[in-house]
């Protein structure tokens, strides 16, 4: 019985598997041993390794890892200095987050009186949920979670929830400060979202599908950067705004309103809720890479198999969020009167333009 | 959970524990007196507390060291007690500057508390500031704490042998010459070459008794009664603004002067000048009205003097303490509150 | 002199963001890093810099000058074959107003300024701590030194190591010694005789005179040879008729 | 219709009893009674320095704010009525560290006014140059702290790099980074070397060159314009009413700076321009300061270079300090009466009264006026009718500092 379903099991990840020459030897030495076998297949089985392994959850962990480390170094060498170092100083102090991280998970979690308790416990893991979904639906070449036509707009569909959870979560936190940071997130939420679903759905107009294998393959010879800069500008401007960075961390404003909707959080419950800005913004540029840059396309290694297109997936992501990470030691924080007007007028005026640049592209290609 | 709590703070996990919250000391934003200055050099670039794993972050939820930066006073003593609390344990205390290890060179004012007997500490640091070199030492000393598990002292005296000596029957005499009964002149004529000041000091003669005391300079007394409308008299003059409002306590002759600086900025020939318009009132029910209504920027002035001294000011719509806490002695600058004096030796 | 207007038209804003982006691009590519790395390499820091004090007990001669000067009252004085300064370093403000007031230059400064305790208690620093520097926890390879030119800053990093010197000045004081200016005024406390710590002062007994009659008996005190010029007397006689004068 | 009257009721937080708030009970009532919000900003909030301030908001406007001081009151006039004057010169340079000489020149010129005092020129130029740096240094934390306070940290870094270069040279000029001490009574308390000043000299340039760094990322930054132009503007006529001082004064237009006024030390014998404003905004406060950055840099420059040769110490004091601080200095009794002086510190005008009675060798009465203190009303005048996210941007143009005004 177990062995007809662990046959059936395996019949259906082995005919669905990553094909990496590089380590088949590897793959065919495990698959002989019995239960690892399984796990071997099931890891290899490409809609798990899209979630899970590539560009899905391990490279997300390790990406949060790098990333808050390099944006610390880079703003430090920006300012005249030297940013995380002693912790690990052959390696230039990059396990800097690794330990930052440890001392949160073993921090005291505090629950404060007035909060309401399993709201405020509850939604920082809740709020992964809109973060891991749209993962599922974001291809790397081979590797696909669930293969759908209208993936670009699921993937924005679930983004758009990810502001609620930090809304209820100020909400939970029943502090002043983090009722004027949630009041501020709702307010940036409206204002972000529309040039930003504007922008994207230009994009659709010009591939002329929401399908991301289309949009990548009308990218082979020209990047969608360059088809509609205006859209890309857009994009990049509301990317900064949804995942609160600077000069638009309005809703966090430490030095305003002490970190607006997470004041209150401490220890593990602050470390899940401070990366959520991170991941956002990693699914974020996984889109605008698929939308813009595109995609998966560069290069391609005989030895590595189904393996290129995540990882180039993967290296243009993380080369664009490095880039971003600059603007962090360059601006100041605007007002969120400034940033609301800014979007209501330039910003939606500019999508609008991308909007009409996609439609007329869309319909001459 | 209990069980699951002590595997968590020790067990096999202890080590991991130890290293990322050794490597992770981030000092919470509560700057509480001058020493700031100082704080901010140790973890701005010129020596980058980053570096060893120190950022300065906003909350005290989010943190778990606390550098409490020299003076505490009777009003901060219970908000750094507060972010203590609010802190999540693992937390620690370092405390730099002279102020907040014994007072330094408050150590006889009247608002100071030790920080020490707030919370616990972990690490002093001498210094009025430390230099960032210091407090850095002090982080790697607390590091070096974590590490090892018992706190060392950054430097080891050699200490050289001496016998105890006797002490003299009389010991020296402190270096201060106070007069027991003082005699408080404010206004003490000074003959200065300044043709413009004796043409202002004729006008003024005509509000009250006005007196040149040195260059730029003028005294001027009125009764109390009279001191609103003197007050409105200089406003015509051009006087625009106050720039101190001060009492001087006289026990010995039993009264207050009560003394307005004032100034101007709008009139070109009176800005150097700088009138005092006093009066004289009695110690034992202290009142004068308010120059708040006429010149604002005497406002808080007049409600420190409120607080120091017990100076009923009709007319300033603020009533209880404003620079005070609300434990602090009542009036503390009359001279009747006296302070601690200095000893010289030691035993 | 009035501050130069800002111009709010969106070419001058457009250029302001490209000189932003253009100097965060060229600090990221060229840092002009200035970072001290404190606890592996120590600034070298001028010589007069004032930090830990030394004492050097030979040359104090128990004036207490540096105790009643101090404005924190950090300094005390302990009684062991002499009076001898302790600094309590909780109170220490490091205004070295006391070195200053050393007229005979045992009370020194060092510049070693990096120092952190556990307890309160260990801080008050005894004279038989005070004399040598102490040890401290070194951690550093190198040092540095602030390179200044017309044309820019930077950081000179040298492999030998800075070393914790004593600043000795001294002051450019004779030897003095008390005595008694009017003798007729002296009203016989012998508080200057109980204060001094060197037993230098002894009351002499003597016929008073008037004009050349002698009118009764009374003392008068006499500085000895063990005066070392502290001038204690001098501060505690009622009369003020006390003075120090220049031995040659 | 008839239209139903509901009585909500309205019930003010309950932590707010807890909190000593210094404000009535019906004033806390009748803000939640008017939808209003009360929000406690500070001591401990990143945006804060070591006070309190009470911000009564409807939606996001600032209605109100009622300052909470004293967070830092060292009750530092009376500590200065029992000391020895001398013993006060480190005491009155506490409220402002980074701003030690000026605070110390005010106090000393007081001292210096009252035993007609004549010191030496050489002092008097050595004077000015220390208090030019401390200006300098002291303007450089308000900007970094502003920085800081919208949100730019790299605005905050550069500042406080400069100022390691500031602290270098009072290190070697007077032994200490910050709180000096070095102003006594008749000159400076040690004579600074050829060497020590060319240095100085350099270090002005090397300051330049890397503000100029500053100005391209912080100064001119679009973010910063748009953060602190035509925000907390005070005009002409209320800075005025309300006795704002120093930087803050002149950035509404008026022509007010002590060194011009009553001019002291070495201010007549160099040439430097006063720096005003008109627009009375965030960033014509700052703009004024870091104009006056350039100006001392020129002032520095003038110093060192036409610095005579001389006494530090006046004769009528003594001909050399070591060794002979306490025997010259320990004893000083001023002649009876009351004594003023004005001086410019960084931030404002500041004013010290002495007192002395003529027998004691410790002052009567000591008054300091700081200059936070005398701007903390207009300060809180410019905040109203602004918005929740300008507090922070208000705080950082004023420099309000604290310890300063609370002393």
């Amino acid at each position: 019985m177990i062995d007809e379903i662990l046959a059936t099991l395996m019949n259906v990840f082995r005919s669905n598997s990553m094909q990496i020459p590089l380590i088949q030897p590897i793959v065919d030495y495990l698959m002989q041993i019995p239960l690892i076998n399984i796990l071997v297949a099931l890891i290899l089985w490409r809609p798990f390794f899209a979630v899970v392994i590539m560009p899905g959850l391990a490279v997300l962990l390790l990406y949060l890892l790098y990333i808050v480390w390099f944006e610390r170094k880079l703003t430090a060498r920006i300012q005249w200095r030297v940013g995380p170092l002693e912790v690990a100083r052959p390696i230039r102090g990059a396990i800097q987050a690794l330990a930052d991280g440890l001392r949160y998970f073993f921090q005291e979690a505090i629950v404060h009186r007035d909060a309401h308790r399993p709201y405020f416990v509850q939604l920082p893991i809740l709020a992964f949920i809109p973060i891991l979904l749209p993962i599922a639906f974001i291809p790397a070449g081979n590797a696909v979670g669930i293969k759908t036509p209208y993936a670009i707009q699921l993937i924005v569909a679930f983004l758009a929830l990810i502001p609620i959870t930090i809304i209820a979560i100020g909400w939970a936190s029943n502090n002043r400060f983090a009722f004027v940071g949630s009041v501020r997130e709702a307010l940036m939420y409206v204002a972000y979202e529309i040039p930003f679903i504007i922008a994207v759905i230009s994009m659709i107009y010009l591939y002329g599908s929401g399908d991301p294998y289309v949009a990548v393959e009308k990218q082979s010879l020209v990047p969608g950067a360059i088809l509609n800069p205006i859209a890309f500008l857009v994009f990049l401007i509301t990317m900064l705004m949804a995942t609160s960075r600077l000069p638009f961390e309005i809703p966090e404003a430490d030095q305003e309103i002490a970190f607006g909707p997470f004041v209150e959080y401490s220890g593990m419950l602050f470390g899940l809720v401070m990366v959520l800005a991170y991941e956002k913004l990693y699914i974020m540029t996984l889109l605008f890479v698929i939308l813009f840059l595109g995609g998966w396309n560069g290069f391609y290694f005989e030895p590595l198999g189904d393996l290129n297109a995540p990882l180039c997936l993967f290296i243009k992501t993380v080369v664009v969020i490095s880039i971003i990470a600059i603007v962090r030691s360059m601006y100041a924080r605007y007002r969120i009167d400034q940033t609301l007007r800014y979007s209501f007028s330039w910003l939606i005026a500019f999508s609008m333009v991308a909007l009409g640049i996609g439609v007329v592209l869309g319909w001459i290609l | 959970m209990e069980e699951f709590t002590k595997f968590v703070r020790g067990g096999i996990l202890g080590p991991i524990k130890k290293w990322g919250t050794k490597w992770s000391l981030w000092p919470v934003h509560l700057v509480t007196a001058c020493c700031g200055a100082e704080l901010a050099h140790a973890f701005a670039c010129g020596y980058d507390g980053e570096r060893i794993g120190a950022l300065n972050y906003g909350i005290a939820r989010q943190t778990n060291l606390i550098i409490v930066e020299g003076a505490i006073t009777r009003k901060m003593a219970r908000v750094l007690r507060i972010t203590w609390e609010q802190m999540p344990d693992p937390k620690f205390v370092i405390v730099m500057g002279a102020c907040g290890l014994n007072g330094g060179i408050f150590w006889n004012g009247y608002n100071l508390v030790k920080p020490s007997e707030v919370v616990p500490v972990e690490f002093f640091i001498p210094g009025c500031p430390p230099t960032p070199e210091a407090l850095l030492r002090g982080i790697r000393q607390l590091q070096i704490k974590l590490d090892k598990g018992v706190a060392e002292n950054s430097l080891t005296f050699s200490e050289i042998a001496l016998e105890k000596g006797k002490k003299p029957k009389v010991l020296p005499v402190s270096p201060k010459v106070v007069s027991n009964a003082p005699s408080i002149v404010v206004a003490v004529k000074k003959a200065v070459d300044w043709e413009f000041g004796k043409q202002l000091c004729d006008r003024l003669k005509a509000i009250g008794r006005a007196v040149i005391t040195a260059k730029n300079r003028i005294a001027l007394k009125v009764e109390v009664e009279n001191l609103r409308s003197a007050a409105m008299k200089l406003k015509d003059l051009g006087f625009d603004h106050v720039k101190s409002v001060n009492v001087i306590d006289v026990p010995n002759e039993g009264k207050f002067i009560v003394e307005f600086l004032i100034s101007s900025y709008s009139v070109k020939e009176l800005m150097p000048v700088l009138v005092n318009l006093y009066t004289e009132i009695s110690r034992k029910e202290p009142k004068i009205s308010s120059l708040s209504d006429i010149f604002p920027s005497a406002d808080y002035l007049e409600r420190e003097m409120q607080d120091f001294f017990g100076v009923n000011f009709v007319g300033n719509p603020w009533k209880g303490k404003f620079i005070l806490a609300p434990d602090t002695p009542e009036f503390p600058l009359r001279k009747d509150f006296k302070l601690e004096a200095e000893s010289y030796v030691g035993d | 002199m009035k501050v130069e207007k800002i111009s709010r038209s969106p070419i001058a804003e457009l250029k302001r963001h490209v000189d932003v982006i253009q100097e965060a691009f060229k600090q990221a590519l060229i840092p002009d890093r200035v970072t001290v790395e404190y606890p592996r390499e120590r600034r070298i820091y001028p010589d007069n810099l004032r930090g830990f004090i030394v004492l050097d007990r030979s040359k104090c001669i128990s004036c207490f000058r540096c105790a009643q000067i101090c404005p924190a009252n950090a300094i005390q004085m302990s009684l062991y074959d002499n009076f001898y300064p302790g600094v309590d370093y909780t109170k220490c403000i490091f205004c070295h107003f006391c070195v200053d007031s050393c007229p005979t230059g045992a009370l020194a400064s060092s510049n070693l300024h990096d120092m952190a305790f556990r307890s309160l208690e260990e801080m008050k620093v005894k004279a038989t701590q005070m004399t040598r520097l102490p040890t401290i926890v070194r951690e550093d390879k190198q040092s540095v030194e602030y390179f200044v030119t017309k044309k820019d800053w930077k950081l000179q990093r040298k492999k030998e190591l800075e070393d914790i010197s004593v600043l000795r000045i001294i002051p450019r004081i004779k030897p003095r010694r008390a005595f008694c200016e009017e003798p007729e005024s002296c009203l016989g406390c012998r508080q200057c005789m109980e204060v001094c710590p060197h037993d230098a002062i002894v009351m002499e007994r003597c016929e008073i005179t008037l004009g050349g009659e002698v009118i009764g008996k009374g003392c008068i005190l006499k500085v000895t040879e063990k005066c070392v010029g502290c001038g204690l007397c001098v501060r505690q006689c009622p009369m003020q008729i006390l003075a120090l004068k220049e031995v040659e | 219709m008839e239209e139903i009257k509901i009585e909500v009721p309205v019930e003010p937080p309950k932590e707010l009893e807890t909190l000593f708030l210094p404000i009535p009970k019906d004033y806390v009532e009748d803000t939640y009674r008017k939808d209003d919000f009360l929000i406690l900003v500070g001591p401990q909030h990143p945006g804060s320095g070591h006070m309190r301030l009470i911000v009564r908001v409807k939606g996001d406007i600032i209605q109100e704010v009622i300052p909470d001081p004293g967070y830092v009151h060292r009750s530092m006039e009376k500590l200065a009525e029992n000391r020895l004057y001398i013993q006060n010169i480190p005491l009155v340079e506490r409220p402002a560290i980074m701003d030690s000489a000026n605070f110390n020149l005010g106090y000393v010129r007081a001292i210096e006014s009252a035993m007609d005092i004549e010191v030496p020129e050489r002092a008097k130029f050595l004077r000015t140059i220390l208090a030019e740096l401390c200006r300098i240094g002291t303007h450089l934390y308000d900007a970094a702290i502003l920085a800081v306070f919208i949100g730019h940290t790299t605005g905050f870094m550069y500042p406080f790099g400069i100022r390691e270069l500031i602290c270098e040279a009072l290190a070697r000029m007077t032994g200490a980074r910050f709180t000096s001490s070095f102003i006594i009574p008749g000159g400076v308390r040690r004579d600074v070397e050829e060497k020590t000043l060319r240095w100085v000299y350099d270090a002005t340039f090397a300051i330049e060159k890397r503000l100029k760094s500053f100005e391209r990322i912080f100064i001119k930054n679009p973010t910063t314009i748009a953060r602190l132009r035509d925000v907390g503007v005070l005009s002409k006529e209320e800075a005025i009413r309300f006795g704002v001082v120093g930087p803050f004064l002149r950035a509404s237009g008026v022509e007010y700076d002590t060194r011009i006024v009553e001019p002291y030390e070495a201010y007549e014998e160099v040439t430097w321009d006063i720096v005003t404003a008109d627009e009375g905004d965030g960033y014509a406060r700052f703009l004024v300061r870091v104009n006056e950055v350039s100006q001392s840099l020129g002032i520095i420059r003038q110093c060192i270079t036409s610095m005579p040769e001389g006494r530090y110490v006046s004769e009528q004091i003594c001909d050399d300090v070591k060794g002979n601080f306490f025997d010259k200095f320990g004893n000083l009794v001023l002649p009876a009466g009351e004594y003023t002086t004005l001086t410019e510190a960084a931030r404002g005008t500041l004013l010290f009264t002495i007192v002395s009675d003529g027998e004691s060798n410790v002052p009567y009465r000591v008054r300091i006026v700081t200059p936070g203190w005398l701007y903390l009303r207009g300060f809180m005048e410019s905040l109203k009718g602004e918005r929740l996210a300008d507090l922070q941007a208000i705080y950082g143009s004023f420099g309000y500092f604290p310890p300063e005004a609370d002393r």
